[in-house]
């Protein structure tokens, strides 16, 4: 059994780092690395070679049962994959719908990571949680770094500076990790979420929360947020307008998985704004929860900068990488053992995760 | 011998006063300071009792015998001063801690 | 029946004054405790006014006379002293009340002279009253006078006066048994007499000025002693209770305050040391008043609003948490706290802030400069947490200072000041600071860190 | 009396912003904005035109009697400027040597705010302070963005990471306001100082205090650092050395006025850290404290990001220059008084801040 | 002089009693006043031995047979007993004193009908005590039954015990003053005997199971009040004051008891409620333990290690300061703390490290899951705070649960387990959690902050 | 009637029985919760002193009164068993608060 590990080409973070592969010894397991696939997660080939053999592309792609990237290959490659392979990667077939046919047409076999669920016992091998963590960390130091301004108060010499306000729209994971590192730079922080259970999630925090009554909220849809008439959407718009154009900073984080995503900030909300004020998209790769976002782009729009990124992991691509290595590995663990690959289609995990199975998901 | 007498005739009286004294120190033990002025002021207005023995000895007296009876009469002046003054003035300390409601 | 009824008042009034006693040792139910105790003397004046198993003339006019006067007088008196005098004035009553008991000890004494003989147990018992009595009086009185200042410590000190007092006790003590034990004669008991009111006066002029209300708690437990002892002259068992149970919790009363001060009580007696420089920090002709943690706790208390002024030493005590925690205790008491923060506290730009919020102190307690100042003067407390250099007055009338001209936290328009720090040593700008010498300021030494604790601690037992 | 606010060239911030300028009606002097002045510090014309006139570069040169700059004005215009007026900027004649005689050359008179006495009461005029606490916090921010790593410890699903280590030579106000900062954002933090006084400042702030015996501590020489001994600074070297392979983040702002910065991160030491690691050296400007810092530039060196900028306090422009314009207003309070230029040169600050008196400083 | 000697003793007896029980109610002196008390008691019993006024044959040796039989059987006992059973053995002993209270009553009434007749006075004082100490031996005698879990509630509650009790009270009543009035008889002495030893018991049957040691405490002041009766009828002082002494304390202690359940002293005696749901959580067959915050604070103060496993219910009740103050309290009174994080606890990534930081927890007191789970075996006490799927051990041993095969703390593994929370809803994953009903396991229910500041106020007293 | 010359005639020690009971109240008043056990505990052992009673039953008792001295014996047994064993398990339980020093 050979896993491999392609390198990516727009993307910094890496499947797999060598710390994780050498816990890994169990799956009996050898690991093939494209060379250079660390070099931007700051992982030299040098630290890969004393868990796994560096090869060339063309090596690993025919070499390896099971294919490990972060971002899925381009059309290309996958068709140079020899048939029956494993691939695991993150294929967001939600958003990405031909992906599963392109793979089947490639007689291909795919996990994809972000449909593993979104249970308590899948945290482990969770990489949207892992990698939303990394996000909301990192569209605070975005915002941090772009906003003209202090985030904490000062009382100084040379005047007093108030705290930056910063909102939080949408408190997943991502927004709660944002929400932590606002206060922890001393912010005052508000937030909103149409979850019930996220007004105690961000109370637990220490930050405000904004409540909008009549939220749509569905515990069927597996912890993820349902989409909202079109009544609230407008209500929330209002209230979040009146928040905005006090705030310093906005981060938005609110995803309906597979479908677009809901706008919040409006162009003329975004026109009120403070001038220097910044807002941090991360729904931006479904469109963005501010109307004027261009994704993976910073741009200034009046006076305000709206920095498009729902990729934000990548930019710390080290931890991000240990982190979504670790994710793999857990899941590795599960469908390896004793160097055969186990697909058991009854675990609810797999199942999940598995995109090319002949029925429909 | 005398002494010994005079323990066992009035033990119980004995007993009364020793444990007097240990209910006064208990009682006391654990005073938070702030209110070690007002209790003295308090335990103060207390030892005014000695004017009881000012009134038995003027009801006692001949009425005539105005020495005893003006004397006295002092005595009944000093303590009540140290009676009536001594619980006034205690009130009034003690009128600090009404003002707030827990 | 008659004679249960009144055996039945002196016991509520005994168990009264137990109660009371009790009470007024917790805040919450001091004032009652007061009140019950002076209906438990009530009953036991009443009962002893129509106990018909005293038998004699009565004489209820010169009763009447004596209770109405000394009753107004104690009132009046009661009412219209200040409330900083109070001590002095608890000092006097309690010196009356010694007198008292000489003075029924003296007629006693002439009794036994003239009509009736007593025994030599009721002889002792006499004498103990009259001593100690005395004593409490003229020892009161003195102690009165120190307190309101009339008197100061050297005027009445001589030297060696420890020696003298031992001798003058010695002397005392001889002249007491010579007269119990050969009966003595109206002239001895009129020396006795005497020479116990110049040492009770003596035994208290080497005590130290600050020391005088410990002194004051023990005088007042020989009072309760003297009406112990005349209430076994009397064969009165509430006398002998009530003096009992104020010799006693006197006693320990005595031993707290001492405690509270951390010194002992033969320390205390020994005198001299209390007088001055413990309880004050000289800066050549300039003394710093300091204060106890009680007192400032209870200020703190009391007060409606207080404001933090938070400095370097804060940040050096890392005083921030338990800080957080008074403002805290105190909000939940119904006190408005708030923190000024002076723009160069500390010793970076923003550098209270930083600690302020790694405390959770949410932002709008904290008020700036021009707001602090604008809020100072209808602040009742000011606690000033390690800070120097801001609250320096200097920096408004004198020009000759290096700080003069800047902006500083205008502290003194506050009702208090307390200032907590370590020592009398300057801040960053290496200068005196004429705060501490104000006459709203009092220090409160220490680490900052530990002080406030002590606070804490101080403030919880209020609640 | 008319005071002038020139535009920067390569400088973000404005040497007056609105909000000041308000505060300042008792000056009893009007205000000439040059056009376009604080666009870069998120402050547009529109907002100066409240409180001040906006007018050409010209105008302002020609008709204002204190010109007021961030940065001191190009040869040209000092040349252009009519003689006698008085200029204020950030002249730094310690580093600058030329500078006072250029002045005094075209006949101009100037107050330097960086030599204004480092007092209590000089405090509220200190740019310096103000401009380092700025740049301490956005060294952090700085570090935080580049580094591939988090700063807070975080146990979670995907795996523990351990909490950045963040080593601050030099715990001046720049220093420890970045210990603050860094302390904020979850790193364990050490920091090292020569003056005796910085121990209990770093520890004010919960931070450890690398002790190394031995330094030379100057109280007479009003705060500022002296030169150490080869000796000590060798010794200092190892003791950092021992750290810095440790070391996720290395901030050094430790500067001797008037001399080049000592190297106290040496060539060998930047090579043997992680790669990774980001250097943050506020002390680029003179030279640096890191060997391989280049001034105003962000370099790779083996895997290290080097970031050498002594002037981060322009990367928070709108915030650095409400500061900046604060301290101004100060000194202008001080000199200005009913529309009359008074430089009292009694007063030990505009004694110390006058650099072109014909004495020598 | 002998009979001074001996009054003296029983002098000094009660003072060592007095305070000896005064030093027992501090943790710092309860051992010695223990002894204190002990010593009191010896003089008191030497003193009886030898006291002259006591006329007859002495019988020494029946006297020598009883006490050695009597202090072995005790004081093996007390020595094999089991830490636990503690409770049990002093309701047993309390029993006991009844019983010998009983004894001598029976054997006064013998004499009474037989030899040397009593006055009504003495009449009442010795059916007092025989019925006081009646009710309090087979009152005790159940109440260690039940504690022993030899007899269950159900087993000894009729219908409507409350009013059965009320008029097996009222006969007792009946006879007893048909007794004293008419002078009675043997066989009306033993029928009320009998009558007082049922309503005893019948008087405990109706109250809860849990509720036993506030029961044994009323019944040890009932005790008291025997030998105090005894007392008088011995014309004893000792028996007299040591019984008053402990009646009244015991009172005292049942009413501080009864305040410390949160409970009324009627709403105890009326019974039912304390005997199981109060204490007790069910869900189906199993039952949930609960905890009083005191014996957790021991179980804290005396462990050698404490590991901490924080959850989501401590971020929401924003416990984490008064975490780090228990923490701070503990370490400066020697007992290792540290904490155990669980990578999913909380609702994000990081969740319990951006708390514990803001708290100031150092980062090397933080373990993760291997280093908690490997540091486990040797803690003595885990305090879950607001944690549940993290610590459910379905995840190892129920493959049928949603978590099965996810790593979880296993806090079980621990020498004991405290569980703060507010009830005993599952977590996030819904699921329930077998850890909360296993054998180490104690539930301390409530908001988690307001759990942790009463354990750190508990614990502050232990110090 | 008879009560009241009860009252009268047994003042003092009336006095001294309430006195004992306050002080009973108030030595106990402020236990913290931890020693209840052991104080109910330690209260029980004394209230073993109505063994007292027994010893003086015997002393008194005629050497052939085999009714009343066995009788009384037992009682003596039971008192002793209260006694000893009752202080004996307080000290048990009291054992671990001196496990630790401050
Ligand atoms: N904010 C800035 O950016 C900055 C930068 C550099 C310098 N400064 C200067 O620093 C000064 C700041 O004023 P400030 O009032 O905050 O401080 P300060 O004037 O320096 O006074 C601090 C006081 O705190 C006391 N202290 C120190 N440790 C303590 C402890 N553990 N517990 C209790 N008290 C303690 C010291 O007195 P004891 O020794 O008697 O305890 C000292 O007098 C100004 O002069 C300012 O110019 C400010
Ligand atoms: N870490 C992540 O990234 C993440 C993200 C999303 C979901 N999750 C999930 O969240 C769970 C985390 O486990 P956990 O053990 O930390 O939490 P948990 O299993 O959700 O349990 C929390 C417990 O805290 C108690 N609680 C709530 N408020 C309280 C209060 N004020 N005082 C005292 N107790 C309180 C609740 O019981 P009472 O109601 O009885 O008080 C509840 O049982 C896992 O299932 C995990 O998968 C984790
Ligand atoms: N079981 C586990 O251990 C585990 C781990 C991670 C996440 N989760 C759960 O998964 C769910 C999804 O988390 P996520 O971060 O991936 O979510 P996400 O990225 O899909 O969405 C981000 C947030 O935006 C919110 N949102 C959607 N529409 C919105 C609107 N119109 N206005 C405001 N907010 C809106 C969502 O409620 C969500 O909180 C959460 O419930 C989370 O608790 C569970
Ligand atoms: N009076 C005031 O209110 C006030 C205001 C601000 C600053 N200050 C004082 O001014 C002084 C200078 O502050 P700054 O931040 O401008 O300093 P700076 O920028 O000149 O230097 C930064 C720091 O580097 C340190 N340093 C120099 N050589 C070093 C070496 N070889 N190794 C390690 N560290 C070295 C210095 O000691 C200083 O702390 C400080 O003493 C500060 O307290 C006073």
């Amino acid at each position: 059994m050979k896993i491999g590990v392609l390198k990516q080409v727009k993307e910094k973070r890496v499947g797999l780092v060598p710390d994780v592969i050498k816990k890994l010894d169990k799956l009996q397991a050898t690991f093939c690395i494209e060379k250079g696939a660390g070099d931007q997660s700051n992982i030299s080939d040098k630290d890969f070679e004393a868990v796994a053999s560096i090869c060339t592309r063309e090596e690993v792609i025919q070499s390896s049962d099971i294919l490990v990237s972060v971002q899925p290959p381009d059309e290309v490659t996958l068709a140079s994959i020899p048939k029956d392979r494993l691939l695991i990667s993150l294929f967001e077939p939600y958003n990405n719908k031909s992906i599963v046919d392109q793979l089947k047409a490639n007689g291909l076999r795919a996990l994809s990571m972000d449909m593993i669920p979104r249970t308590t016992i899948a945290q482990s091998m969770d990489v949207l949680s892992s990698m939303a963590s990394v996000a909301g960390y990192k569209a605070v130091l975005f915002a941090a770094q772009y906003l003209p301004r202090y985030f904490p108060m000062m009382i100084t010499a040379a005047g007093s500076i108030r705290p930056a306000r910063v909102l939080v729209l949408g408190s997943g994971v991502a927004g709660l990790q944002a929400i932590a590192t606002a206060k922890r730079l001393g912010a005052s922080v508000e937030a909103f979420d149409v979850r019930k259970a996220a007004k105690e999630e961000v109370e637990s925090l220490g930050a405000k929360f904004i409540e909008v009554e009549g939220a749509a909220d569905d515990s069927a849809a597996g912890g993820y947020a349902v989409e909202q008439s079109e009544d609230f959407l407008n209500r929330q718009r209002e209230e979040v307008q009146r928040r905005a154009v006090k705030a310093d900073v906005i981060i938005t984080t609110a995803q309906v998985r597979g479908r677009k995503a809901p706008i919040l900030v409006p162009t003329t909300t975004v026109e009120q704004m403070k001038n220097g004020s910044v807002i941090v998209d991360l729904a931006a790769s479904t469109g963005g929860n501010c109307e004027v976002t261009q994704n993976d782009e910073i741009i200034i729009h009046e006076g305000v900068t709206v920095i498009g990124n729902s990729n934000l992991a990548a930019e710390m691509p080290q931890d991000a990488s240990t982190l979504f290595a670790n994710n793999i590995a857990n899941l590795l663990k599960l469908i390896v053992r004793e160097g055969e690959l186990h697909l058991d289609m009854e675990n609810e995990i797999i199942a999940a995760a598995y995109i090319t199975a002949s029925e429909p998901q | 011998m005398e002494w010994i007498q005079f323990f066992n005739d009035n033990l119980i009286l004995i007993y009364l006063l020793i444990f007097i004294i240990i209910l006064g120190f208990e009682v006391i033990s654990k005073v938070p300071t702030v209110l070690h002025t007002p209790l003295m002021s308090g335990a103060n207005a207390i030892s005014g009792v000695v004017i009881i023995g000012a009134i038995i000895l003027i009801r006692q007296a001949e009425a005539d015998n105005y020495l005893i009876l003006s004397i006295g009469t002092i005595g009944i002046i000093l303590g009540m001063i140290n009676v009536i003054g001594g619980f006034a003035v205690t009130d009034r300390m003690l009128e600090m801690f009404k003002k707030k409601k827990k | 029946m008659s004679i249960f009824i009144i055996n039945l008042s002196y016991l509520l009034g005994a168990l009264a004054f137990v109660i009371g006693l009790r009470r007024l040792s917790s805040p919450d139910t001091a004032r009652r405790g007061n009140i019950l105790a002076a209906i438990g003397m009530g009953i036991a004046i009443v009962a002893t006014l129509f106990n018909p198993e005293i038998v004699g003339s009565n004489n209820y006019g010169w009763i009447a006379g004596g209770m109405i006067g000394g009753g107004v007088v104690g009132w009046l008196v009661a009412q219209r002293v200040q409330m900083t005098a109070m001590p002095q004035m608890v000092s006097i009553f309690n010196g009356l009340g010694g007198a008292c008991a000489v003075v029924l000890s003296m007629i006693e004494l002439y009794q036994h002279y003239g009509s009736s003989a007593k025994t030599t147990q009721e002889l002792v018992v006499i004498v103990l009253a009259l001593l100690i009595g005395a004593i409490a009086f003229t020892g009161s009185i003195l102690a009165y006078l120190k307190l309101d200042g009339k008197v100061w410590d050297s005027q009445v000190t001589l030297p060696k006066h420890n020696i003298l007092n031992i001798i003058l006790l010695l002397v005392t003590l001889g002249v007491a048994t010579y007269l119990v034990v050969t009966g003595g004669s109206l002239a001895v008991a009129l020396i006795l007499m005497g020479i116990a009111l110049v040492y009770g006066f003596s035994f208290v002029a080497p005590i130290g000025g600050a020391d005088m209300p410990v002194v004051i708690s023990l005088l007042n437990s020989f009072t309760g002693l003297s009406a112990a002892a005349a209430g076994l002259i009397y064969g009165n068992n509430i006398m002998l209770i009530g003096g009992i149970l104020v010799g006693a919790s006197g006693t320990i009363l005595t031993v707290l305050m001492c405690q509270a001060m951390n010194r002992s009580l033969v320390n205390v007696l020994i005198g001299g040391f209390g007088g001055g420089a413990s309880s004050t920090q000289q800066d050549g002709e300039q003394v710093a008043k300091e204060v106890t943690t009680n007192d400032a706790a209870i200020q703190l208390f009391y007060a409606q609003s207080v404001l933090f002024v938070p400095g370097y030493g804060l940040a050096v005590a890392q005083a921030q948490k338990i800080t957080k925690e008074l403002d805290d205790l105190l909000e939940s008491n119904g006190v408005e706290v708030r923190y000024a923060i002076h723009p160069v506290a500390g010793r970076m730009p923003g550098h209270m802030n930083v600690l302020l919020a790694e405390a959770d102190v949410p932002y709008p307690k904290l008020l700036d400069l021009e707001d602090a100042n604008a809020a100072l003067p209808n602040t009742d407390m000011v606690v000033v947490v390690g800070a120097n250099d801001v609250v320096n007055p200097a920096a408004l009338n004198d020009p000759g200072s290096p700080v003069y001209g800047m902006p500083v936290l205008n502290v003194w328009e506050a009702k208090h000041v307390t200032v907590l720090k370590r020592s009398m040593r300057p801040g960053y700008a290496g200068i005196q600071n004429q705060l501490f010498f104000h006459d709203k300021t009092r220090m409160l030494f220490g680490d900052a860190k530990d002080s406030i604790q002590k606070l804490v601690a101080e403030v919880k037992t209020l609640v």
